[in-house]
Order: structure tokens, then sequence, then C-alpha cells
């Protein structure tokens, strides 16, 4: 019944819209929907698509041939496994003949189809932190990332911690990439402002109980703990943080971006500071910001439809705008949008302002990050 | 079947695979396809273990990460020619069964289980924690492919045909060990170990075999891997990936030895028809989540109703 | 170090113990009287903590919300054993123990759509800030646990030692053929103790459940943690498991603390495997049981 | 008389706190067909498998051919020339008669892992002599005719025999006989009979465990009585048959 209403409505549409017979643009998408890192790909999905469906209600993408095609985004579920992603970039690159791909969610994933992406030369926007994935930029010609590098951040927080003379540090990281390039880059950066880390302690993501990594640094006599994990571990942390009675400033890392991680900790997460993009604090920003705007319009139209913001379908948002924005130039040729894609310059997304060039496949600096600070169980811009 | 038809057969099979290598386009069936191989390769060496020594190893996914760390290591970190890392790879894999069985061999069949899931486990562990050597859980990038007579094996097509000809060959070897005297005695073995003792066979020395011979063809099977993907981090090599093979075994029918590629094959074309099957339902669930139940409710039947497996054997599981 | 901190490492270890001693004990019933390792034992527990969850969030009381999650882990082990153990009881152990690994499958993969990946906050059965106990600090939740845990083993010796049907579930392990001889349905005591085994799961996730937060995927590694526990102390042994559990936590609390916490959770997996082959060296005092 | 073949010194076997076997020793001598006996519970199978390796003596020993046998390793003591059959029937799952003989005839055979896999033609050659003498042995125990058919679906009887002709595939110069006349009836013992009277003929030593007291009186050379664990008496069957303390263990069994 429905369809038969529709029908007539949408071929009148497609007479008075001037482009409506072109043919679509194909974007693939690897989302980490199931698995691990599903906390971070549902929200990726739900962007992707919240875009998909707002581009073809204005009538799709404007191509350099100056008519509108729709976007068609085919999204995949790799469920956080390498096996998975690769046979899913390789079903979006000879069956659905994507022009372009977004994701993974995952550093691990986004490795794995490295080598196939490179190789059919599929321009990859990902949406995974490891600098790895588009470092050196001149082998990885192919791929482009938007998260903030895991130095970008961290350098952030190390400058805080240094500004307010906390140069005794303890770290507690969880055991896989995202805890272990965490501490490569706070380990480096450090070094280089001259703090001293008193202790490095690992935990798992299953783990049920943080408190004695937490009694070891306790003991080491820290100024302020750092903390770099996802929920619910770092929520488990945060909570056996406040049990032991541990006063000293506690730093949790861009990873607890979301409710989930408070709601989890409960009223231990007060306090809790951590870095990350700005897209948490959008409304406290400075209206001299770029991006406050663009912040403000993506979390209330994502708080609309899918629930509370956070920052991982903020990456999403930025890597499905731009493969847009290059497809807008170079219209469906992998070649020409990945071209467009290195040329990208003063892009307000997001994660941040992205200045693509040959040699720097990420376009962020530090602008792109803000210190966040749990007060009362909200987000608070940290001065 | 006796070995010439099983050769004739496999032959005609290693022929189907290079026509289709070489006709059809898509690297993502032809990817489908490798992994099918790989896939079939390591359980190949679990269904010995299963099969013909009458154990269960819940921990075979660390020989296959043996076998891709071995490789990638050897080839990234040290330099060696890939080949030298793939034989290092199988050697790794031999010896860490050996380690692994020596001991525990002795233990009865549940024990042995968890006793293997456990050094599944450990190894995982190792190849997180130990940054240093292994990359840690952001894993190991620029592994070089193999090559093979100066043709680089860098394309879906040909991994499909070195990889599926190593499993073709392995799979004709396996047979005609199967059915020789040293197969003979390892179904003995599995028939009644004290009857197989009395007649002379040192029982514990050919479970380790075979478990040694296991551990190889696994790690064979993680050292192609490694090439071919070029990317190795622990995350793929879990308990997660033990059970998946048990269930490929499972399903091809524990004692039958193409079965076990037979499941793989199941097990990875289920996963992707889900794929393209459940956003096709509109379901707002992603389908690895479905294809988790069914993987549990079809190992369940499979081991109630039909423990010959999909090749139709008589004989039961363990 | 100081002795505060080897005094937290005990607190920690003997709580997180505790959660590893009760669901050890599932274990323990259900080997005890079939001679199964059933690998679904930690799924029970997910359900035990996600039922509870969902009650509560739906603003059910706590008793209420806890006996609803306990009914969920009985139903869950009845039906485990009417459709996959059943069927197989002539087939060899390692058999079912596939089947088990099947049902933990399923189980886990069922959980994942009805609950999603996130994981779910529980609060504390007696809200408060955490006891001080000479220096160590030990929340209030974990003092639920080892009540659990004390609770359930008291009321299993009584039920093994005091009463008749324990004393039948005993036979049943001790020789199933010979029960049967005697006029036992032990067919209806193996589904007895799946029924509580499954029960026993629920329980455990119940009162872990403020701890660990509940998640669809808690059973897995959980369940690993306890089987461990259980061979500790013998595999048949409920007080065995008791002492098991609290000595794999303590244990991992240990190294944590003053070796490294890079391994702390393979510590459990170590333990299994020397206990494995000491016993295949006959040099452990006292046996893991063998299948019957 | 020469030394014996096997010389077992002060055999026991403990199992908990019970002795199933003590202070056992005995003699048997090339050539001879003995006869372990004695009522349900007397240690026999436990005597039988000591010196087949299957059980660790708690003490004592055995010595085969002069040297001291191996405990516990059941595969190093048939490497020795000691071939055996059990009390209930072992067979191998799902193999042919001629398979199943083949097993016994593993210990012929020299070709390595690598060789199998291979299949060298020292292997097939090898191959064609095992199935050579595996045939000669199925004949021998007269199951010729059923060479093709699943283990399994021979009658008890003919299991029975079948296990015998593994055994005596690896070439044994000591065969032991775990109860061989457990389940048959009048007609198959006669033909069990024969055939270790054959069996003897060829050369082979037979130590056999039975209680069925006719049939062993009338087979064997020479017979070891157990009681409780204990040597109750030794000799030929007609003086084992006088002997006050045996007729005392089995009173009111009317074969004696």
């Amino acid at each position: 019944m429905r369809r038969l209403l529709f029908l007539p409505l949408a071929l009148l549409l497609a007479a008075t819209l001037p482009a409506a017979a072109s043919e679509p643009y194909t974007v693939g998408a690897i989302f980490s929907i199931t698995g691990p890192g599903s906390s971070l790909g549902i929200p990726e999905r739900d962007t992707a698509r919240m875009l998909e469906a707002e581009i073809n209600a204005r009538g799709g993408v404007k191509g350099p041939d100056g008519r509108l095609h729709p976007l068609k985004l085919v999204i995949y579920d790799d469920a956080s496994d390498e096996t998975k992603a690769v046979l899913a970039a390789k079903k979006l690159i000879d069956e659905d003949r994507v022009i372009a791909i977004v994701g993974t969610t995952l550093s691990g994933t986004s490795l794995a189809i490295l080598d196939t992406t490179q190789r059919a030369e599929v321009p990859v926007v990902s949406c995974a932190a490891a600098a790895k994935i588009v470092e050196p930029a001149a082998e990885r010609k192919w791929v482009f990332k938007t998260p903030q590098s895991d130095a970008l951040i961290v350098g952030v927080l190390v400058d805080h911690l240094k500004a307010r003379g906390l140069v005794r540090v303890a770290w507690a990281g969880v055991d896989y990439a995202f805890g272990q390039l965490g501490w490569l880059a706070f380990e480096k950066a450090t070094q280089a402002a001259g703090l001293t880390v008193v202790a490095n302690e690992k935990f798992a993501q299953k783990d049920i109980d943080i408190t004695p990594q937490l009694t070891r640094i306790k003991a080491a006599a820290p100024q302020a703990v750092v903390v770099w994990s996802i929920p619910p571990s770092a929520s488990i942390a945060t909570r056996n943080y406040a049990d032991l009675g541990l006063k000293m400033p506690h730093f949790q890392s861009h990873g607890v971006g979301n409710k989930r991680y408070i709601e989890l900790a409960g009223p231990a997460a007060n306090g809790v500071s951590f870095p990350a993009g700005k897209l948490l604090v959008a409304e406290q920003l400075d209206d001299r910001d770029v991006q406050k705007p663009v912040l403000i319009a993506y979390a209330r139209d994502f708080e609309a439809k899918y629930g509370s913001r956070n920052t991982f379908g903020g990456h999403a948002w930025d890597a499905v705008k731009l493969v847009v924005r290059a497809l807008e130039t170079a219209g469906p040729d992998r070649a020409g949008v990945r071209t467009a894609l290195e040329s990208t310059k003063g892009f307000v997304g997001i994660t941040g302002v992205f200045d693509f060039s040959p040699t720097d496949h990420n376009g962020l600096d530090r602008r792109a990050v803000v210190m966040v600070q749990v007060v009362d169980g909200q987000w608070r811009l940290a001065k | 079947m006796d070995a010439q038809r099983r050769w004739r057969l496999l032959g005609a099979v290693g022929l189907v695979v290079a026509a289709v290598s070489y006709a059809v386009p898509s690297s993502y069936v032809l990817g489908i396809l490798v992994f099918v191989a790989l896939n079939g390769l390591a359980a190949l060496g679990l269904s010995l273990v299963m099969g013909f020594a009458g154990q269960v190893s819940l921990g075979q996914a660390a020989f296959f990460a043996i076998g891709a760390y071995a490789s990638g290591l050897f080839s990234t970190g040290l330099g060696w020619n890939p080949w030298l890392g793939v034989v290092a790879a199988v050697a790794a894999g031999a010896v860490a069964a050996v380690a692994i069985g020596l001991p525990v061999f002795r233990l009865s069949g549940l024990l042995l289980a968890m006793a293997t899931l456990g050094f599944g486990v450990i190894v995982y562990y190792v190849l997180n924690n130990w940054a240093a050597v292994t990359g840690g859980p952001s894993g190991l990038t620029g592994i070089p492919p193999l090559s093979v007579g100066g043709i680089a094996i860098d394309t879906d097509a040909r991994a499909l045909v070195l990889v599926g000809f190593v499993l073709l060959l392995a799979l004709g070897l396996a047979g005609n060990l199967v059915d020789s005297r040293v197969g003979r005695a390892l179904r003995a073995i599995h028939g009644s170990e004290a009857a197989a003792a009395s007649a002379g066979i040192d029982v514990m020395r050919l479970k380790l075999a075979v478990f040694a011979a296991a551990g190889g063809l696994t790690a064979l099977a993680g050292a192609l891997y490694a090439h071919y993907v070029r990317f190795i981090n622990p995350s793929p090599f879990g308990i997660g990936y033990s059970i998946e093979l048990v269930v490929m075994v499972v399903l091809g029918g524990v004692s039958s030895l193409p079965g076990a590629v037979l499941g793989a094959a199941a097990v990875v074309l289920l996963v992707e028809a889900l794929r393209a099957l459940v956003p096709a339902l509109g379901a707002s669930h992603g389908a690895a989540e479905y294809e988790i139940v069914l993987f549990g409710l079809v190992l369940m039947a499979f081991m109630i109703f039909l423990p010959g497996g999909l090749a139709g054997g008589r004989r039961r599981a363990a | 170090m100081g002795p505060a901190e080897l005094g937290q490492y005990l607190a920690s270890g003997v709580v997180v113990g505790g959660i590893y001693s009760l669901i050890g004990l599932g274990f323990v019933i259900v080997f005890g009287v079939t001679r199964i390792v059933n690998f679904a034992q930690g799924e029970f527990v997910a359900l035990g903590a996600l039922v509870l969850a969902t009650l509560s969030a739906r603003g059910v009381g706590l008793p209420l919300a806890f006996t609803g999650a306990v009914a969920a882990g009985v139903a869950a082990g009845m039906l485990l054993e009417r459709v996959a153990v059943r069927p197989l009881r002539a087939m060899p152990s390692l058999a079912i123990l596939i089947v088990t690994i099947g049902a933990s499958i399923a189980l886990r993969g069922g959980a994942l759509l009805v609950w999603g990946t996130d994981p779910f906050a529980v609060p504390a059965f007696w809200a408060g800030p955490p006891l001080v106990l000479g220096g160590a600090v030990i929340v209030r939740q974990g003092l639920w646990v080892l009540g659990a845990a004390a609770c359930v083993f008291a009321l299993l010796w009584a039920f093994f030692t005091r009463t008749y049907a324990g004393a039948a579930f005993r036979a049943c392990a001790a020789n199933a053929r010979g029960a049967r001889l005697c006029g036992m349905r032990v067919d209806r005591m193996r589904l007895a103790a799946f029924a509580l085994a499954g029960g026993l799961g629920a329980v455990a996730g119940a009162v872990i459940a403020p701890i660990t937060y509940a998640t669809y995927d808690m059973g897995l590694m959980l369940g690993l943690k306890g089987f461990v526990a259980a061979v500790i102390g013998g595999l048949v042994s409920p007080a065995g498991a008791i002492a098991g559990g609290v000595a794999l936590g303590v244990v991992e609390a240990l190294a944590a603390g003053l070796v490294s916490s890079a391994y702390k959770d393979a510590v459990a997996f170590v333990v299994l495997i020397a206990l494995c082959l000491a016993q295949a060296a006959g040099w452990v005092p006292w046996r893991v049981a063998e299948e019957g | 008389m020469s030394a014996a073949l096997l010389e077992a010194r002060g055999l026991g076997r403990d199992f908990g706190g019970l002795r199933a076997v003590n202070a056992v020793e005995f003699d048997v001598h090339a050539g001879q067909i003995k006869a372990l006996i004695g009522p349900n519970g007397a240690g026999k199978s436990t005597t039988l498998g000591m010196v087949a390796g299957a059980i660790v003596p708690s003490r004592g020993g055995v010595r085969f051919e002069g040297r001291p046998l191996p405990a516990g390793r059941p595969h190093a003591v048939a490497a020795r020339g000691i071939a055996r059959t059990f009390q209930l029937v072992q067979l191998f799952g799902d193999m042919t008669v001629l398979e199943t003989v083949l097993v016994g005839c593993d210990r012929a055979g020299r070709a390595g892992w690598a060789a199998c896999a291979l299949r060298m033609p020292a292997m097939r050659r090898e191959e064609t002599r095992l199935h050579a003498r595996a045939q000669e042995i199925l004949a021998l125990v007269g199951l010729e005719a059923r060479a093709a058919l699943p283990a399994e679906a021979l009658p008890y009887g003919e299991q029975r025999l079948l296990e015998v002709a593994r055994a005596l595939a690896t070439a044994p110069r000591l065969l032991l006989l775990d109860e061989p006349g457990a389940g048959l009836d009048a007609g198959e013992r006669t033909r069990l009979a024969g055939l270790v009277r054959t069996v003897r003929a060829h050369g082979t030593t037979v130590l056999l465990v039975d209680h069925h007291v006719a049939f062993v009186m009338d087979l064997a050379d020479d017979v070891l009585v157990l009681c409780h664990g204990e040597k109750l008496a030794e000799g030929t069957p007609d003086v084992v048959r006088r002997d006050p303390a045996v007729v005392a263990a089995y009173l009111g069994e009317d074969a004696l």
C-alpha cells in the first residue's frame, strides 16, 4: 500500500530534480559492529547511515558533471576480526565495485586490509587510530585516517600534566593495541617533556579487578595516574581507584569518550580528566571556534536518533564527509578520489580541521584535542 | 580409496583450482577460496589429532599463530628468504607440539583437552605481551610475499594456486599415510590403545608424532596466512579460532581428512553467506551475531545427530 | 613493599577468589555426578548477571530480581541437559565436552542477540563506602560474594552429607551403573545436577555483577578461571573448589602485585598446565578425578 | 632342564589397600603350555597383566630369556617377543579382519612416516609381504575366508580367534591368553584348544589364564593355582588335581 502511495510522489520528485536519473556513487564501509570493537563500530555505522540518508535527502552527491548522484553506502561488519575484514574489503572492491572504502574501526583490521586495498588501488579512510596505518605516507599512498594519532592525544595530555607540575606519573594500560600504542606514545612524550614515569602496569579488557595494579601504583607514590583503556575495564579501574582512596589526579584516555563510561563508573568518575576531541564539550567551546557549529549540529542529529554522542561516530562522520567531498571534485574515479583526498585543505570536521598532504594522511594538529573533565557526571571543558 | 585414484582425484581438483584462479577475476571469490584452503590445512592437522590420536586439542590456534609469527619474524626481523621462514615455522609448530604433548599425553582426554586450551591461552598472552619481539597487540607489518621461481605470490589468484597446491599435496600425503602401516597403527590406537600396545605399537610415541605432524601442518597454514595477508597480530589466533577449528573438523567428520577441508569450506562459506543474507533480511543486528548462535547450534547438532560429519563417515568423535 | 600493600593484594585476591570459587562449584557439581566437564558453566554466570541487570533496571526489587536470575540459570541448566547432554550420555566424555562447547557458543550468541555488546551496571546490594580492614580495602559487594560462596558451600555440604538425596547423588557419582541397579533414577539425578549447576552459576553471576558489570561475553574467561579453581581442588570436591578458587585469586593478585601485571591472566593457565603435568608425573598429593 | 623362558619372582600388586597379588613366583619353560587357574578374584588376570607389561608390579619382577621385562610398557614387552589376547575382546573399531592382523604385523614393517606418505617402492613391496603374511596367519586360525569382513561383524568365537591371530602376527616366542575360553561354546572351545596346540607345535610357548578348569587341565602341561593372590599349588594337571589345598579352595566345584 505504502509503496503505491510513494511511487507517484517519487516520480514527481524525480521530474523536478535536475539529475535524478544519474548513476549512484557507491562507497564501501567496514565497521566492527560485533566483537570487542563494537562499542566503537556501532556509533560509526549509525553515523554513516545517518549521513547517507541526509545526503540523499538533499538529492545526493553533486559530481563534477554537475549532476546529483545518490550515495550508496555498502556497510559490512568485520566482527573485529582481521580475516573477515580482509574478505569484506575484497568483496567491496571486486563485487560491489566501490569507489572508496570507509573504515575499518580497529587498528588491527585496518592494518590487515592494507595490502589488499593498496594493491587494488582503492582509497581508504580509516576510522582507527594507529599511526602505522598511514605512516609513512609515501608507502601508504591510498590510506588516510580521521582519528587523532596517539602522539597528538598523548602530547596534549603530557603538556597538561607538565603545566600543572605533575612530574612523577604512573601509567596503567589495557593489554591490547590501544593500550600498547598509547604507552609507546606516552613513554616518548614524557621523556621529551622531562616527566618521570614511576610505574607502568597492564591489565586485560576482561579483568574484573584492577586493584592489585593500582595498589602497586599507590606504592610508587606518583603525583598523577594515567589509565589508558575503554569501558568496561576503564570504568572498573576508575571505581577501584576511588575504592582504594587514591587522591592524586586521575587521567584517562579518549577511549572513555562516551556516556557509558560514566554510567558504569558512577560517582567514581567525577574528577577524572582525559584528552579528547571537542565533540563532547561542543556547547562549551569558544564561539570563535570554527568547529563549534559543525559539532553542535552533528551532536544534535545523532542524539535525536541514537542516544548520547561519542567521538567514535565523529570519526566516521569525518571519513564519509571527506570521501563525499572528494567525489564532488573527482567523480567515480578511484585515483581521482585519492588525489582529491590528499589535497584536502581546511576541512572542518568533527575530530578536527583536516589538512592532508602527500606526507601527512592524518592531517590533524593539536587544535583537534582538548582536555575534558567529568564533573557531576557531565563533561566539562578543562581550562 | 586406493592411492592411484586418490592422486588422480586430487590432480583433477588441482586442475579445477588452477582453472578457477585463471578464470575468476574477483579477488573476493579467490580470497574466500584462499581462506578455505588455509583453514582446511589447519583443520587437516587438527583432524589428525582428533580422528587418529583420539584426542581433542582446544589450543590448535596456538600452532597457527606459532607458524605465522615464526615465518613472519624470520622473514622481517632476520630478513630470511620467506621460504626458509616457512620451513622454520613448520619446525617450530612441530617442536612446540612435542614440547606440550610430551608431558600432557599421559593425561586422560578431558584434562588433556583443557591443558591444550591452557596452552593456547598462554601462547596468546606471550604474543600479546612480548612486544619487543612480536610487536605486541598492534602486530607485525611488512611481511614479504612468498615467491616461486621469481614470481611473487602477491595476487589472490597466485595465492590460491600456491595454497591450493600445498593443501592438495598435504591431503594426498596424509591420505597415503593413513592407508599405510603407520596409518593402520594410528587407527589401531584409536580403536584400542591396550590392544595396539600389545601388538608392539608404541602408543605414546605415535600419538606424539601425530600431534607433532598436526602442529607442523597447522603452523604451515599459519605461515602461508602470514605471507598472504602480510600483516599478523595476535587477535585472530585466540580461543575463538581454536574452537572454530574444532567446529570445522566435527562438521567434516572427525576421521575424514577431506572432511576437514569440507568443514573449513562450510564454515567460511557460512560466514560469508550470513554476511550477504543478514542485511538483506533487514535485521538490525550484525551478521556475526547470528553466526555465533548458528555455529553453536550446528556444532551441537552435528555431534548429536551426524557424528560422521558432512563426509558421512561412520566413526564418532574422540 | 610494605605490609599495607601485601594486605591489599590478599584482600583483593580473596574477593576475586570467592568469585572463582562460586563458579568452580558449578563445575564440581556436574563433574561429580556425571563426569562431564560442562564448558557452558560460564554462560550460566553471564545469564544470571544479565537477567539481574535487566530486572533491576526495570525497577524490580533485588530479592525478586535475584530469584529471577537464579530461575533463568536453573532453566538453562535443565535445557542443556535435556537437549544436548542426554542424547549423548552413552558417548565418550570428550564428545560431550564438544557438545557443551557448542552449547556455550549458542548461549553466548543468544545473549548477544538479546542484550547486545554493551556492559550493564548493576547497583551494589549494599550501598556504601568500602570497608577498611587493617589498611586493606574491601568493597561491600565483596562480602556478598564471600558470603554467597560460604552459604552455597554450607548448603551443598549439608545436602551431600546429611540428606538421603545427597547420598544418592554421591552414589551416582561413584558408580552410575551400580546406582541404577539399586533402583536410583540416574537420569533424573543428572538433570538435577545440571539444574543445580545452572542455578549456582546464576547465583555467582548475580552477586558478582555489581563488581564486574554484566556483559554477554563475561562467561568464557570467568568459566575458565572457575574450571581451574575446580581442578586445583580435585574437580569433585566442593571444599576443594572453594580452596582452589581462593588460592587462584590470591596467586593472581600476588602475581600482578609482586611480579608483573602483564601476565596476570596467564597465571591461571600456567597453574592449570602445571597441575596437569604434576598429576601425569604423580607428584600431587591429591588427584584430579579422572573420567569414570 | 634348561633355564626357564620366563621367570616371575616375588610378584605382587596392590590396589589401594587390597593385595591383589602377593609373592607369586613361577617359571614358564620354552615349548610349554602353562596355565594359571584359580577362583574369581584370585589375581590371575592381574598376574598376566604384569607379565604383559600392562600393569606395573608393586613388588618383584619378571625376567624373559634371562633379562628383566620393562614394567608398565606393554609395547616394549611385545617387542621382546611376548604377545597377548584380552579377557574382553579388544578390536580396532571399524577395521577389517585382515587389517586387524596387519596391525599385529606392524613390528615386521620398517617403512617410516616419510616412506609411507610418499609410497616409496620399498614400502609398497613391504606392504605386499605383510599382506601375504597376514593371510597365512588367518589361514592358520581358519579365518582366511573372512579376511575382508569388518572384524566387529564376526561372531564372538571368531573374534577371539582373530585376537589370537593378531597376537601370532607379532611372531611371539611367548603367547599370553587371558581367559581365551570365556563365552565360547563346547565346539568353539575344542577348536581353540586345537589352535593352541598347533601354535605350540610351531614353537611358541603359551601361558594362559582361565577358570574353566576342565578345559585347562586337558590342555596344559603345567598348572599354577592362585588363590587370594597367592600361589596355592603348581605342577602337572594330575599333581594339582590331587593337591588337598586346591581341593579345599575349589570345594564345591565339581570340575576337579
